[in-house]
């Protein structure tokens, strides 16, 4: 097959790659959203239509302070969902905030050891900061996922007319079979690359995953 | 009419909502709640030590969900009656569960009131649709 | 440009506005479930505060009223953005009872009058089908923003090995400055069509638009 013929197929794979996996995600938000809050939204109504002036004091106060609880809950699920959707830190903060929050994120919430280096003094557009941000955000779902790694590091760099973007987990490494079968996640790194004019490369290293990422400023 | 106690099973996946359905249970008189599952396989198992005469099932599930559960219990125990408790009030939802033999169809954002009244009544009459699938 | 190179850059090109399309979809959600639901579940649990033993009947009756109905806008947000994310009637009762059920929520809360014709006999692999949805209602959604018609027809015939799909509106018709410079819907319609390997073609007309679509059993 020829070269452009080759480019071509494998953006159309790219494509029905981005089109699969926004439809997983529309299906899992929308079960989470329909199973879970939605079915403590109906809970919640279910214990109002008990409150009624006939209600002793106790069972009014045990009434509401069931109601409290589910509340909380429910607040909680919606924030979770809508902050997964939407990354507000870096609408407005910008790319370098954002990367310190999810930074932040994992070392309150799981045993791992992220640090993040910014060495870089130019940014990429900010219509690209998105599309890194989401492949940072795979790239450490995968860790956690898939590494059992204690450490993950992430490094900015300038180099040249591109921004250089270090990652690493000391974990039990990602192996050559994977990179040739690549999972969704993989895929929609390389599809969000092609969208940035950007390039990944997986390093050879003894233990751990060590990747570089470059992505023209 | 005598007052016969209703002998009913609960099926859904949610604790927090089957907790829910319970506390309003408590307040109804004639209706025992007799098997808790929290799925169609669930169910099945369960069936096997009490069969109830109403069933509240959820449509949502994993393992079995409310649609194959109604289809099998068609199957196995014609005589129970099936009362579907669910957010979903698709017009087309409705009327295929309606064909497959569901009694009735009650959305989960119900009342105490709305609730003991479709119990009863797909018990004595058997079939119970409120006002919105009514009008569908 | 060689053919290959120009299939090659129409591909990427869908890539980077299916990637972005569902960024904007995104926004859209947790903007909706932030403002709309949390923002609501804040409200609702300020009132629930208001609840105790040394309420009047009066005041305790109509504080729980309104809490119903803030439940109830809640409740019909969450069930509207699930359904959007996943048409549960596709996924249990396949994509013929799924149009029949967009046609008729089409008639119940619009002017418009939609009719689906089903005269087919055999039907698409089940893994085309929320494509060949998704594809339908965009198609209705653009008559309902743009047309400003009275009448939508749906057909489906066989036709050789395709299922074939005449999508008609009597409005003021598609201008051919759209097809040439398309918006991300049309674009998205584009990407699943590659996706799906269908076809589809805009006839000329009079007054109105129609579309005619082919996808491959
Ligand atoms: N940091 C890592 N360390 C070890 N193995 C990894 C790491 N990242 C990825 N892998 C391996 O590569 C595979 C492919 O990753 P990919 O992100 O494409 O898919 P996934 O994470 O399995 O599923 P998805 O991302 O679609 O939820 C993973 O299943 C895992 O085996
Ligand atoms: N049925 C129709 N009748 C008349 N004009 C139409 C019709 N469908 C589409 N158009 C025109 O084609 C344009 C492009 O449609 P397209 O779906 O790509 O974008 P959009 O609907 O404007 O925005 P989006 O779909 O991204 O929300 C529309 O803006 C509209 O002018
Ligand atoms: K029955
Ligand atoms: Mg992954
Ligand atoms: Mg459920
Ligand atoms: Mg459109």
């Amino acid at each position: 097959k020829k070269h452009q013929q080759v480019a071509a197929d494998y953006q159309r794979e790219l494509l029905g790659v981005a089109i699969e996996s926004q439809e997983k995600e529309r299906t899992r938000i929308g079960k989470e959203l329909h199973d879970d809050v939605g079915a403590l939204l109906t809970t919640t109504k279910l214990y109002l239509s008990q409150i009624s002036p006939e209600l002793s004091a106790e069972e009014l106060t045990a009434t509401s302070e069931k109601m409290r609880s589910l509340f909380d809950t429910m607040i909680q699920s919606v924030r979770n969902i809508s902050q997964d959707l939407r990354p507000v830190i870096l609408e407005k903060l910008g790319l370098i905030e954002a990367i310190e929050n999810l930074v932040q994120t994992v070392n309150d919430s799981s045993k791992l050891k992220a640090v993040f280096v910014n060495n870089s003094t130019r940014s990429i557009a900010k219509a690209d900061e998105l599309n890194v941000y989401r492949i940072i955000q795979e790239l450490i779902n995968n860790t956690l996922k898939h590494a059992m790694a204690s450490n993950i590091t992430i490094t900015f760099n300038n180099e040249g007319n591109a921004l250089e973007i270090i990652y690493e987990d000391d974990g039990i490494g990602l192996q050559q079979e994977y990179l040739n079968q690549k999972g969704i996640g993989l895929r929609n790194i390389e599809s969000r690359l092609s969208v940035v004019s950007g390039t990944i490369h997986f390093n050879a290293q003894k233990s751990g995953m060590k990747a570089t990422l470059k992505i023209p400023i | 009419m005598s007052n016969e106690i209703i002998q009913l099973g609960l099926v859904d996946d949610h604790n927090l909502f089957r907790e829910g359905i319970k506390s309003l249970l408590d307040k109804i008189t004639d209706v025992n709640l007799v098997l808790e599952a929290v799925n169609g396989k669930d169910l099945f198992t369960k069936l096997k030590n009490e069969v109830p005469d109403v069933i509240l099932l959820d449509l949502e599930m994993e393992e079995m969900n409310g649609v194959d559960a109604t289809l099998k219990l068609q199957e196995a125990y014609p005589e129970v009656k099936i009362l579907i408790l669910t957010m979903h009030k698709e017009e087309r939802m409705i009327s295929y569960l309606m064909e497959i033999g569901a009694n009735g169809y009650l959305l989960k954002d119900t009342t105490r009131e709305e609730l003991e009244e479709a119990i009863k009544t797909v018990y004595k009459k058997g079939f119970y649709f409120n006002e919105f699938v009514s009008q569908a």
